[in-house]
């Protein structure tokens, strides 16, 4: 039984960072760019949703639907403003790095000035907190809604880059800015709507993370370095890679802490990472487009 | 009157539109410079503040020295902490607790608990022979950070925050942060007292001795009390999975679970042990007071008992003056942050009046070195052992209760 | 100084059966020739053929899926770039490939790094071998400007140079190899006779003094000029192999050229 | 002393051992390869030293000695392992390092002082900094002249050609951040004696970001850069401090920004000097657009 729940709350979380790493994936398919201020992106995410709720007192599904637009437009906004001015004097991986710390650390003074880098938390009532209890395994209702929110949007992720139109361009452009031209694909909108998608998936994974426990300006940065490693292990380019990546991760972390240690949790994920990154060049899922030795 | 401007900018909830003058005032600074600077790490300080008061003219305002964290990870408590030490400031005036007309004068500058930043502004005070002592420090690190500074230039600190055992060390560095470790026990001893609690688990953070230290407190309290120690979770900072370790703690089976985190791993733990509908006592520590603390998890945060030395509702008189100061100046009751940051002004004071009609660092330094009880501060009578602040009397059981989030003493179920 | 035998028998360069195919598409279809030191060896075909890709496969640049070839009599099959330029191979490219912000001196410099004895460690501490080195390097820079007229320029930035004098850097910067196999990619590719008339003879000097040319060319003037063998490649095979004129009237070759035989 | 000049003394030795972090960083990226790892290498120094004094009551220069040399091996050892990876991967590779060394630290108090952190007993005066920050300096300043600087510069260029002039491109890069362990371990010594006091967090994400940003702004294409880099990054917020209260961080991001936008060298960048230089001269025809340099394309990808 506990083992059976410790799974659950594994996959769980799992599913969190599988959700980042999906929209971690997309913009460095996309636009070769390691978007350091992705964690930020999920940091707002909640921040929009946490004031939806307080300020205007929306329902929660509105105020997370409120939450996604808003990092996702925030996304967009960064990317034109730091990274589109990279992409057209092509400044290369180190310019765009930079970039993105920049971001990053901007953006993150923000959110700390908007909580007064306090704690804070959806209020009471707003989510479903109640959990659910099968057979002595208990699943909360926050778990639930996780596992299969992410579950949906990557599906609809995977459909929409793998098996449409709009998606073949989206990778097109992140496979080669030139051909792509070619074949009649306006990069610049490609890449925008690419920076939409991601910043959407990325606001959701945060918003599901802090969902019914109390979160700071920070928070973000947790999932940065958790989806890094998903994204890693996964391998870029591809969506589904990225996405197993982090439900393994997920219940490698929770195996690791309540069954070994969890003082070695993070040497266990990143040692990973390393292993992966060193004998498995393209991640356990990752395609060909990404070599990296 | 400057003073009271000062005090405003200072309060979290202008902190906004402090934010905004410091970003014109950057812009500016920027633009002059022509450069700057990116540091995830050290971050922005106040402007130097100096605050006078009217019984200056008798006597002399002597310097103290404050290193403020308005800003960066700890901004959250670091503001608490000053707000205290301000009205610290203007009480230990206006009731002439130095004597000979002298009175105190805090020189603030902002270091944002930052180490590096710290150890330098803390150098540039040490340099201030004006500046005959040194008010500051909520994370470990910092503090020895700083107490190496002042070591080197023989200035007297006391400590306000940081909790890691044995950083107070005479001759210069006092500490009145009020240990937690030693509430912990009281608490574990007496709470299973009035249950007659059976059993107890323990989850704690593995990766911060202050906190390690905290946990072992709360194990010797309950022990005491033939508690039995049904195992403990170990968690580390930045946790994002806590079901897994609500989880594994609650199939420990225990009557209790007793956490020991910093604040936002212990809020997180009470809810995910909440939602997991564990339906035993969960018992909490100090880091649960603090600004937006319950609104963060009003249901969880409820009837879980914790802690503090100092509580609002129930203070002796220098408390009550203490309460009624702070509530003029930022129309809210002080958490036990703000008490903290204002007690160390106060003894500040107390140490200031045993150091002579022209207290020097030395002269400070003999008298804090003397000091072995406090009386009347809003603790009551503090002992020092080692430079250490004892306040033990004071140590009382809370809980937050629903829904307005005042924390009141805690009643057993 | 290269490790080769440097005997005639030898051949500078020998393919077998070279083949080069990139997903599926056939690039290169079992490919063999062989270069005789001391010769200028043109690569023609249209464009397409897979001329580059050969380049790229001899100077270690790119990997052939299957075949075998040798250099200087050394089994080069499994060489990359760095034991190729060992054995003394040396390569321009079609699309040039300056170092960005160096001088021109200091790319010919960087193109005499093979010849510097001391190691890296020795360089650390500024022994006495790295100022000999430094001293050899500089002579070998001097002459390789010098060979290709490029003394007085020795000290601007290899981009702001023209077009025609940019290829003559990298032509420089291989020369300062001392290559024994020199492999030329267009050399003269935009240019007009004023301009690639000094290269050709630059190259006859070079094969004067012993170094073996592989050059791809379209003009087929130059190679007319040149070459004295040329092997013409059409959709990733030889078509044909002989000496330059004979070679340009051969019925496939013009079919490949220009669509018909006649 | 009078304050200014020691608020000026104590953001000098911070930037002093801020400029030997970022040169640390500075080599890796010479040859084409970011890294994060720098602070990595401080830790190991900063916690050797002080174990070594602390525990094997060992004179503080030898400690100094011992922890570089550790250093040193340890970037040899990384570099060989990561060597493999492209360079934005081995960059990646690179933050879980720093990742793993932190729970290292926090898991072997006997060697570290667990999370509980450790005191260093030493200070070393802004002289002895300023003479170690000179000594780097000029083993810089050699290297750029040395067989290294030439296969260096030409590898960050452009691998391939390089490779093909026989610049043994995986070995200098090795060999770089074999360097670049040793000097980092040498800065976080020098930083640790600054901060008499460290700990897990003292070494982590938040200083590699630093060290990186301090090298980009200063410029990444000639070491002085770092060292401008560092002291604009470690002495100007000590300053801005005491002009403003929130948002200095909104200011660091937006400036990093527009530093790497519009001048993409840094403020030291020789190429862009050159340029300058050549433009006024004026003969050179430009037949090529002038292309932003340094933290350019090829450096990373």
């Amino acid at each position: 039984m506990l083992i059976i729940e410790q799974i659950i709350n594994g996959i769980s979380i799992g599913s969190i960072y599988a959700m980042f790493a999906v929209g971690f994936g997309i913009v460095f398919s996309t636009m070769q760019v390691l978007n350091l201020a992705q964690g930020v992106y999920a940091t707002f995410g909640a921040l929009f949703t946490y004031f939806a709720l307080t300020l205007i007192g929306v329902p929660f599904w509105l105020a997370a639907i409120l939450g996604v637009t808003g990092a996702a437009i925030l996304a967009v906004i960064a990317d034109q403003v730091a990274f589109e001015p990279l992409r057209r004097k092509n400044i290369g991986m180190l310019g765009a790095i930079i970039a993105s710390i920049g971001v990053w650390i901007a953006l993150e003074e923000v959110a700390s000035i908007l909580t007064d880098a306090t704690p804070i938390g959806f209020p009471s009532g707003s989510i479903p907190r109640e959990s659910i209890s099968i057979g002595g395994v208990s699943i909360l209702q926050t778990q639930v809604l996780a596992i299969s929110l992410s579950a949906i949007v990557i599906t609809a992720v995977y459909v929409l880059l793998h098996r449409s139109r709009v998606g073949a361009a989206i990778r097109a452009v992140g496979f080669d800015k030139s051909s792509a031209m070619i074949v009649g694909v306006n990069p610049r909108t490609m890449i925008v709507s690419a920076a939409l998608l991601s910043g959407a998936v990325t606001g959701l994974s945060g918003i599901l993370l802090v969902g019914g426990q109390s979160f700071n300006f920070t928070t973000g940065n947790v999932l940065l370095l958790q989806g890094f490693a998903a994204v890693v292990i996964g391998g870029y380019g591809s969506v589904l890679g990225a996405a197993l990546g982090g439900v393994l991760i997920g219940v490698v972390q929770t195996m690791s802490q309540s069954f070994i240690s969890s003082a070695f949790q993070d040497a266990i994920t990143f040692g990973l990472v390393l292993v992966v990154l060193l004998y498995f060049p393209r991640g356990l899922l990752g395609t060909t487009e990404t070599v990296r030795a | 009157m400057k003073s009271k401007r000062s005090l405003h900018s200072l309060t979290g909830r202008k902190r906004s539109r402090t934010a905004i003058v410091g970003l014109a005032a950057a812009l500016s600074m920027v633009l002059v410079t022509g450069c700057g600077s990116t540091d995830s790490d050290t971050s922005t300080a106040a402007p130097t503040e100096t605050s006078t008061t009217e019984e200056a003219q008798s006597g002399r305002a002597i310097n103290v020295g404050l290193l403020a964290a308005e800003t960066g990870p700890l901004a959250g408590a670091g503001g608490a902490f000053l707000s205290g030490a301000l009205i610290g400031q203007q009480l230990v005036n206006e009731t002439g607790l130095i004597g000979n007309g002298n009175t105190i004068n805090l020189v603030i500058q902002e270091a944002s608990e930052d180490p590096a930043r710290s150890a330098t502004v803390a150098a540039q005070i040490a340099a201030d022979e004006q500046n005959v002592g040194l008010v500051c420090c909520i994370l470990s690190p910092v503090a020895g950070a700083v107490s190496a500074v002042a070591n080197r230039d023989g200035l007297p600190v006391i400590l306000y925050g940081a909790t890691q055992p044995g950083l107070a060390q005479p001759p210069y560095i006092f500490r009145t942060t009020t240990m937690p470790q030693f509430a912990n026990e009281t608490l574990g001893r007496e709470l299973s007292e009035e249950t007659g609690l059976k059993s107890v688990a323990y989850i704690v953070m593995t990766d911060n001795e202050g906190i390690v230290s905290q946990s072992e407190s709360f194990k010797a309290g309950f022990a005491s009390a033939g508690v039995e120690d049904l195992g403990t979770v170990e968690i580390v900072a930045k946790q994002t999975n806590f079901a897994s370790a609500a989880t594994s703690a609650i199939a420990l089976g225990a009557e209790a679970i007793s956490i020991s985190a910093t604040q936002a791993e212990a809020v997180g733990m009470v809810a995910a042990l909440y939602d997991k509908n564990y339906d035993g006592q969960i018992i909490g520590l100090e880091t649960l007071t603090g600004v937006g603390v319950f609104d963060s998890n009003p249901d969880a945060l409820d009837k879980v008992p914790f802690p503090v030395y100092f509580l609002p509702s129930e203070v002796n008189e220098a408390g009550q003056r203490f309460v009624d100061a702070y509530n003029a100046e930022y129309g809210t009751l002080p958490d036990s942050f703000a008490a903290q940051g204002f007690n160390a002004i106060w003894v500040m004071g107390a140490a200031l009046a045993g150091a002579g009609v022209e207290p020097t660092r030395a002269s400070l330094g003999e008298s804090l070195n003397a000091l072995t009880e406090v009386p009347g501060t809003i603790y009551g009578t503090v002992k020092f052992e080692n430079g250490q602040m004892l306040a033990v009397e004071s140590v009382k059981i809370v809980s937050y209760s629903k829904p307005d989030g005042v924390i009141v003493p805690w009643i057993a179920p | 100084m290269t490790i080769a035998p440097e005997s005639a028998m030898t051949p500078a360069l020998s393919l077998k059966r070279i083949s080069k195919n990139y997903g599926g598409l056939e690039v290169l279809s079992e490919v063999s020739f062989v270069v005789p030191q001391g010769s200028i060896f043109g690569l023609a075909g249209p464009n397409g053929a897979g001329k580059t890709t050969l380049l790229n496969i001899v100077s270690g640049f790119d990997v052939a899926n299957s075949g075998s070839k040798s250099v200087m009599g050394h089994d080069a099959t499994k060489m990359d770039a760095l034991s190729l330029s060992k054995v003394g191979v040396a390569r321009t490219f079609q699309n040039i490939r300056l170092f960005k912000g160096l001088t021109v001196r200091e790319q010919v410099n960087a193109g005499a790094y093979r010849h510097r004895q001391a190691s890296i460690i020795a360089g650390m501490i500024g022994l006495r071998s790295q100022r000999t080195d430094n001293n050899v390097t500089q002579g070998m820079t001097e002459e390789a400007l010098a060979f290709v007229g490029l003394s007085d320029s020795a000290d601007l930035l290899a981009e702001n140079l023209s077009y025609g004098d940019q290829r003559r850097v990298e032509i420089s910067r291989a020369m300062a190899t001392k290559p024994s196999l020199l492999l030329l990619d267009e050399p003269t590719a935009g240019m007009n006779e004023a301009d690639w008339m000094p290269i050709a003879d630059l190259l006859q000097r070079l094969r004067r003094q012993g170094t073996t040319i592989v050059v791809i060319e379209h003009n087929m003037r130059l190679i007319e000029r040149i070459c004295d063998e040329i092997v013409v490649i059409a959709a990733g095979a030889v078509i044909a192999q002989d000496e330059p004129q004979r070679c340009l009237r051969l019925p496939q070759v013009r079919l490949a050229y220009f669509g018909k035989s006649s | 002393m009078n304050p200014q000049t020691a608020l000026a003394l104590s953001a000098l030795s911070f930037a002093i051992a801020g400029s030997v972090l970022a040169l640390s960083t500075y080599i890796a990226l010479w040859t084409g390869l970011l890294s994060f790892g720098t602070v990595a290498f401080a830790a190991l120094g900063a916690f050797t030293t002080t174990f070594l004094i602390n525990n094997m009551d060992l004179n503080f220069w030898l400690a100094l000695l011992v922890s570089v040399i550790a250093g040193g091996i340890a970037g040899l050892i990384v570099g060989k392992v990561f060597i493999k990876l492209a360079t934005h991967w081995l960059a990646l590779a690179t933050v879980a390092l720093v990742l793993i060394a932190r729970v290292l630290v926090v898991n072997f108090p006997g060697f570290t002082g667990g999370s509980g952190g450790t005191v260093v007993p030493v200070k070393l005066s802004i002289w002895e900094l300023g003479l170690l920050l000179i000594f780097v300096c000029l083993l810089l300043s050699r290297l750029a002249q040395s067989k290294f600087g030439i296969a260096a510069t030409t590898t960050r260029e452009d691998p391939q050609v390089a490779a093909s002039l026989g610049v043994p491109v995986a070995r200098v890069r090795v060999i770089a951040f074999g360097i670049s362990g040793a000097l980092g371990a040498l800065g976080g010594v020098m930083l640790s004696t600054q901060l008499g006091y460290i700990d897990a967090d003292t070494f982590f994400i938040a200083l590699s970001v630093t060290v990186i940003a301090s090298v980009v702004l200063g410029g990444a294409y000639h070491w002085a850069g770092s060292v401008v880099g560092a002291a604009v990054f470690t002495g100007l917020p000590v300053y801005i401090s005491q002009f403003m209260t929130h948002g200095q961080f909104i200011i660091n991001g937006l400036l990093l920004l527009v530093i790497i936008v519009f001048l993409p060298g840094g403020l030291i960048d020789p190429v862009r000097w050159r340029r300058w230089r050549a433009r006024r001269a004026g003969p050179g025809k430009s037949s090529q657009p002038m292309q932003s340099s340094s933290t350019d394309a090829e450096v990373l990808s």
